[in-house]
């Protein structure tokens, strides 16, 4: 396996009495497409959550290129209450806010689209650019910072044009047909320069051809911007063609982990899906 | 010695005038998540409303009287500035709310000519009677009697009734709660009825107490109520009456001593302490955001 | 693109000029005495514009509701007059406590006379403002954790606060306890006399207007670069922007320290234009008041705010005014008519606006966009 | 349709802008209540009113206003070099309330008056003084006590004793009559009247004394009145605005307080001594008039109280005379002495009559010194009689 971006350890996610995710293992290499997969209610939301600092874990750490990003062991009450596995391995505590992961090179998009709804496409993917502004409010306000905001600019439109959406650039991104605002919202997570790409479900609700375009506008852009992406999805089209490898959640824990053909065949994945009618 | 009862008479009485006020706030929050400025201007309409009743009718008729009317005024209050507005963020309805308070008390000074009015006399509680050596009004002690009672009465309601549980449903899940095919509209008018008609009879024991009624009579006691409904967590009942007696006797206490002037300050800091360090309240359940 | 932003830009600083220029020429042609309120309006109205703009920016831009508003005036009006009252006169200003705490007067260590009186107001009121903005900022650090209307209860309760202790006794050699500071600097100040102290020409409303012009167009700059955009990406979906990499707490802070900044300067115009700075003006009344003109001017438009200013305080202070008055039409008593009829029916009028014109006069939109919009339709 | 709403209403700035001047002419207040006596030919005199109608210190300026309103009744009508002017009274509300009053004053000044009354409430005074500075136009302070007023303004005079006097005078009254060796001080957070008063009487008074103060809006005085009876207080002292003082003065009564409570001018108001009235509350105040100074006085307004229900209720329902409007009663006829003394309506010849004027009114003889308060050494100080529900007068009290 190649050097990897995302390396998720022991990570357990505890809310009161209910683990949501079970010593969670897993490991994205560079430059790779893997997707993680699961039933409704498996904990691949609470997964990301945990990566992108929005839930703090309760126990377990997060490596992102090499560098401990998360950790965290139970404390307080939970020190009774935790259910999990390796609670004395952690010590420290490291909770970075997702602003703070996402400087570092890692960019989300979420399952129930949200983009900033009264700004226009071109400014909701210049909003995102803001992260990378090395201009202090004055210089902001006054506009010492020409050059930057320049150059932020032509960046953002040429991001547009990539994902094409330069045409409808100055429409309010709520006036664009769903498909198009999910691509908005990837194109949004691009103009964070990230180097690691997080999309949660991002075919949902699309029909076929829709997800067949998605399907290949995620291998583009992960060339173009030599991206890995780390993705949640219950499109198996879109999970089986794309992906590099597979991992599979299954009530918080991985019950399955490997390449498409592999998972297509793994009896235990296919357990954990009888019953649930996916529309794959 | 004397001193330190009177204060602390004081300081009951005064929270229990506080927590029939603080339950309105508590239970419209609970449910449609407002914070009901116009409510203390509500508290102070009922004491006006008094005030020119008692000037044509007897009291046995005014009393049943200003508490219907109040009642209505919550109604209506709720109907025409707050139902308009269901569906608007919540930022436009608190915005109405004060809208409301701006105008009940505009109108109370065009209606009095801005002069102070005299609360009549009730017979009963307006006596003066001695406890442990201090003199005070009656309704001092009649005051956290009633405030038990009624929060008693209040909770089987919720707890007992099918409107109790259909206050409950909405004030747990809004959406949920108007596809299970409860009628929202009609529980929100249940709980402002309520809230109007413990302010209308909170009015009666605290202008019977401090008798003289402005146009912004209502604002103060208001706004220490709604603090006290925050500190015992909003939403909850029990709460809300535990916070406002907490309110009511540190109010007494501070104005008992030399920092009197830090009174109001005194009754915020704590509001923004609680909201700091468990913004929940004393009582207030947690809720938690969902990506 | 960058060419329409610098034309349109071009053009905004045109109509200012043109409208200051207006300004100076309505007030030396105009009689001073006869239209005095108009140019009360004016100067009121310019006032509250700023601090309303300044709510806005909060409100309306970074979607923070705070009610501490008139808390952080006070601030900005106390710091302007300690700082401005000649030390001439604060023997009688100081009369309980037996002078002030503060021996000097800034307009007078400049040196005095014109240069000195517009060198020490200006630096005064950035004073103002820096001790609002530093007072916000330690505020922020507890109270900007706090959601929607926890956060609008809080600082309420700071506003509170703050008076209170502008009101104690203990600080009376600064602050004058409960006693109005007076006789600083006022627009009037402003006004050019000759030698025989007749007024030559009259530049108190200008000053008002280009102060608060200065200001409102420091604040349309912000909005408009990177980090006003983040506001509105707080403002729209919190979660979003932190996933995009917008530090919730550092720009939440930068949006309530930058807004108490200019609501502390707008509070040191209030006590310039009120003649007198005292604790007890600065009420939560005074907070909803900015409140509502930002609620009827549009939440999140800066035009907005301004226009809904001016019209608020001219109808509330102005137009309405005969409604206060028992009128006779021929021998008839116009019923309803007298004192406190015309803030009923004022507020009444606020409650039609709320209720039924609930995204205020401009929306979220701004002067331009409505002509730019006309254009366009024109064009078709 | 927003659109047109937002043009529509940026054009009616625009030409309320263009048309100033026409807007603020347009309002005609009458005076007093449906008695205006102007025929068609006459000329006329405008005296501006500055007063609170609303607001904290509404019921006190209202007071005011009749004294003014009931002299303006009396003599409409006022010869000016050698024509006869008929008077108008202009109002302009401040509604108490400091923020509201450049914007009141502003009104008198647009209306061409040729001076100015008013208001009750120094700090109104102070916010609204440069104004009438600025326009040249005087003003006459009828019960403003601030020192604050007048200094520093050459436009404002007063006819009412100071702060500092008053203050003085009742702490020296409070150790005469009631040897008091400690007293309770009592009054509003941030009230420049109360807290100056407090000031002034701790400064004179020969004990200890115990301040406090209630935040704006207080409706519960109980602790405070309690802390003056267990700190063992001989007098307190509340110098507070009226709707404070009914609700001290109604708790007081209700707890059978027997500290004597001391007023200032502002609790010599009717709506006071009802709340007092059938009760022990010893009560005492300071102030500008006791009633029976001036029998003529006395009769005649009564008179008219009683053929006006409105004058009436703004009385507060009796025909008991509070100070404040025999003080109204007298500035109005000053008014009139400088009209007549500047020989002509113009504000600065009117401005420049002033400070040699003199008058005898019915509270007293009335001229000014140099900062343009008035020369007076007397208060009366008078007590309620509870059972009569009157006042009456205690003392005459002078300090040199």
């Amino acid at each position: 396996m190649k050097e990897n971006v995302l390396k998720v350890e022991n990570v357990t996610m505890q809310f009161g009495g209910v683990v949501a995710v079970d010593n969670l293992n897993l490991e994205v290499g560079k430059g790779e497409i893997v997707a993680l997969i699961g039933p409704n209610g498996a904990g691949k939301t609470t997964a990301f959550n945990v990566i992108t600092g929005v839930y703090q874990p309760t126990n377990g750490a997060v490596w992102f290129q090499g560098e401990k990003i998360v950790e965290n062991h139970p404390q307080g009450k939970m020190k009774q209450q935790y259910k999990g596995e390796h609670a004395g391995d952690y010590a420290q505590v490291l909770a970075p806010t997702p602003d703070k992961v996402t400087r570092l090179g890692m960019a989300r998009t979420f399952q129930n689209i949200r983009l900033w709804k009264s700004q226009t496409v071109f400014d909701n993917v210049l909003i995102a650019k803001h992260c990378r502004a090395t201009s202090n409010v004055f210089s902001a306000a006054f506009r010492l910072n020409r050059k930057e905001e320049a150059v932020q600019r032509e960046n953002v439109l040429e991001l547009l044009e990539t994902v094409g959406l330069a045409d409808v650039k100055d429409e309010p991104a709520t006036s664009l047909p769903y498909g198009k605002q999910r691509r908005l919202e990837i194109a949004r997570a691009l103009a964070a320069e990230p180097k690691l790409l997080l999309l949660d479900e991002p075919a949902a609700g699309m029909n076929p051809q829709e997800t067949e375009e998605l399907t290949a506008f995620i291998g583009e852009i992960r060339d173009r911007f030599h991206l890995t992406v780390f993705l949640i999805e219950h499109h198996m089209n879109l999970v089986m063609n794309i992906s590099d490898r597979i991992y599979v959640l299954d009530f918080g824990k991985l019950i399955a982990q490997g390449d498409p053909a592999a998972i297509q065949n793994d009896k235990r994945v296919i357990d954990a899906y009888l019953g649930v009618s996916e529309d794959a | 010695m004397q001193y330190a009862i009177s204060i602390l008479l004081s300081g009951v009485s005064l929270g229990g005038q506080y927590a029939l006020i603080a339950i309105g706030y508590t239970m419209v929050y609970g449910i449609l998540r407002l914070i009901n400025f116009a409510h203390g201007d509500v508290f102070m309409v009922a004491g006006l409303m008094m005030v020119y009743l008692t000037a044509s009718l007897p009291l046995a008729a005014s009393i049943p009287l200003v508490l219907v009317l109040t009642v209505l005024l919550g109604f209506i209050i709720e109907r025409a500035a707050y139902k308009p507005l269901r569906e608007a963020p919540r930022m436009s309805v608190m915005i109405s709310a004060i809208g409301v308070s701006y105008l009940l008390q505009n109108l109370a000074t065009y209606v009095t000519g801005g002069l102070p009015k005299m609360y009549p006399e009730i017979p009963g509680i307006s006596n003066t009677i001695t406890i442990a050596g201090v003199p005070t009004k009656v309704v001092t002690v009649v005051t956290p009697v009633l405030v038990l009672v009624l929060v008693l009465a209040l909770t089987q309601l919720i707890h007992h009734t099918k409107v109790g549980m259909a206050m409950r449903a909405v004030a747990k899940d809004f959406e949920t709660a108007q596809l299970m095919g409860i009628k929202i509209n009609a529980v929100i008018s249940v709980t402002f009825i309520i809230g109007s008609f413990l302010a209308a009879v909170g009015s009666v024991l605290y202008f019977t107490n401090y008798q003289s009624i402005v146009p912004l009579s209502g604002a103060l006691p208001g706004l220490r109520a709604f603090v006290a409904a925050v500190f015992g967590g909003i939403g909850s009942i029990p709460g809300a009456v535990v916070g406002a007696f907490i309110i009511g006797i540190s109010e007494s206490v501070i104005k008992g001593s030399s920092w009197s002037i830090f009174s109001d300050a005194f009754t915020f800091a704590l509001l923004i302490i609680i909201l700091v360090v468990k913004p929940t309240g004393l009582f207030g359940e947690k809720v938690t955001d969902k990506v | 693109m960058k060419k329409t932003v610098n034309k349109s830009a071009w053009a905004g600083l045109l109509c200012a000029a043109a409208l200051l220029a207006l300004v100076v020429i309505l007030e030396n042609v105009l009689d001073p005495n006869k239209n005095i309120m108009v140019f009360a309006a004016l100067k009121k109205g310019a006032v509250y514009a700023l601090v309303a703009v300044s709510m806005n920016l909060l409100n309306g831009f970074t979607g923070l509701f705070s009610l501490g508003q008139a808390g952080f005036m006070l601030l900005g009006a106390y710091t302007y007059a300690i700082l401005t009252i000649p030390v001439s006169q604060r023997e009688a200003v100081y009369y309980i406590y037996n002078g002030s705490a503060v021996n000097f007067s800034l307009p007078e260590l400049f040196g005095g006379g014109a240069f000195g009186l517009v060198l020490g107001v200006v630096l005064a009121l950035v004073l103002g403002g820096c001790v609002a903005a530093a007072v916000a900022w330690l505020i922020g650090l507890p109270v900007l954790r706090l959601k929607s209307d926890y956060l609008a209860i809080a600082t309420l309760g700071f506003g509170e606060i703050i008076r209170a202790v502008f009101q104690w006794d203990k600080l009376g050699p600064v602050t004058n306890g409960a006693n109005a500071l007076k006789n600083f600097p006022t627009f009037s100040s402003f006004n050019i006399t000759n030698g025989s102290g007749e007024t030559v020409l009259r530049l108190s409303t200008f000053t008002a207007f280009l102060l608060a012009g200065i200001c409102i167009a420091v604040i349309v700059l912000l909005i408009n670069s990177t980090y006003g955009r983040a506001f509105k990406a707080i403002r729209d979906d919190e979660v979003a922007a932190e996933a995009m990499g917008i530090n919730l707490s550092k720009h939440k802070r930068l949006a309530f320290v930058i807004s108490s900044f200019f609501a502390g300067v707008g509070g040191g115009m209030f006590a310039m234009f009120a003649n007198q700075a005292q604790a007890k003006t600065f009420t939560t009344a005074m907070t909803y008041e900015i409140l509502l003109i930002v609620v009827i001017g549009g939440i999140g438009s800066v035009s907005g705010s301004c226009i809904a200013a001016f019209l608020y305080v001219a109808a509330s202070e102005w137009w309405l005014r005969f409604l206060d008055a028992e009128t006779f039409i021929g021998g008839f008593k116009v019923p309803l008519l007298r004192n406190g009829f015309r803030m009923v029916v004022f507020s009444v009028v606020i409650m039609i606006v709320v209720l039924f014109f609930r995204r205020g006069i401009m929306g979220d939109k701004e002067l331009p966009d409505l002509l730019k919009k006309r254009r366009k339709e024109g064009a078709k | 349709m927003r659109k047109f709403f937002a043009m529509l209403l940026a054009l009616v700035m625009a030409l309320s802008l263009a048309a100033c001047g026409g807007g603020s002419g347009d309002t005609q207040p009458s005076g007093g209540s449906g008695d205006a006596q102007t025929s068609g030919g006459d000329k006329v005199v405008k005296i501006g009113v500055f007063e609170p109608a609303t607001g904290d210190s509404g019921a006190g300026g209202k007071q005011e206003m009749l004294g003014m309103q009931y002299a303006n009744k009396e003599t409409p009508s006022v010869v000016i070099g050698g024509e006869t002017y008929s008077v108008e009274l202009v109002y302009a509300d401040n509604a108490s309330d400091a923020a509201k009053a450049p914007t009141a004053a502003s009104q008198l000044v647009s209306q061409d008056v040729s001076l100015v009354l008013g208001t009750y409430g120094s700090s109104c005074a102070i916010a609204g003084g440069p104004i009438f500075g600025e326009a040249g136009l005087a003003a006459i302070g009828v019960t403003c006590t601030n020192p604050g007023v007048t200094a520093g303004n050459d436009y404002y005079f007063r006819i009412c004793f100071l702060d500092p006097f008053q203050g003085t005078v009742l702490a020296n009254f409070a150790s005469e009559k009631f040897s008091a060796k400690k007293a309770y001080l009592l009054g509003e957070l941030g009230n420049d009247y109360d807290q100056g008063l407090l000031n002034y009487f701790e400064q004179a008074f020969d004990g200890e004394c115990v301040k406090a103060s209630f935040p704006t809006n207080t409706s519960d005085f109980s602790t405070y009145l309690n802390q003056a009876m267990a700190e063992g207080a001989d007098v307190i002292f509340c110098p507070v605005s009226i709707a404070y003082s009914t609700q001290i003065v109604k708790l007081a009564a209700s707890m059978g307080l027997e500290t004597p409570i001391l007023g200032s001018d502002t609790l010599d108001s009717n709506m006071v001594l009802e709340a007092a009235k059938g009760s022990g509350v010893k009560l005492y105040v300071s102030t500008f008039y006791q009633e029976g100074g001036s029998p003529e006085f006395d009769e005649g307004i009564k008179a008219w109280l009683a053929e006006d229900s409105t004058a009436m209720t703004n009385n507060g329902g009796n025909d008991t005379i509070a100070a404040v409007t025999a003080m109204g009663y007298d500035a109005y006829y000053v008014a009139l002495e400088a009209l007549k003394a500047a020989g002509s309506p113009d504000k600065a010849a009117v401005k420049a009559a002033l400070p040699s004027l003199s008058y005898t009114g019915v509270s007293g003889a009335i001229a000014f010194d140099d900062v343009g308060d008035a020369i007076r050494d007397t208060a009366y100080i008078k007590t309620a009689d509870n059972t009569a529900g009157a006042w009456t007068l205690e003392t005459v009290q002078t300090v040199k």
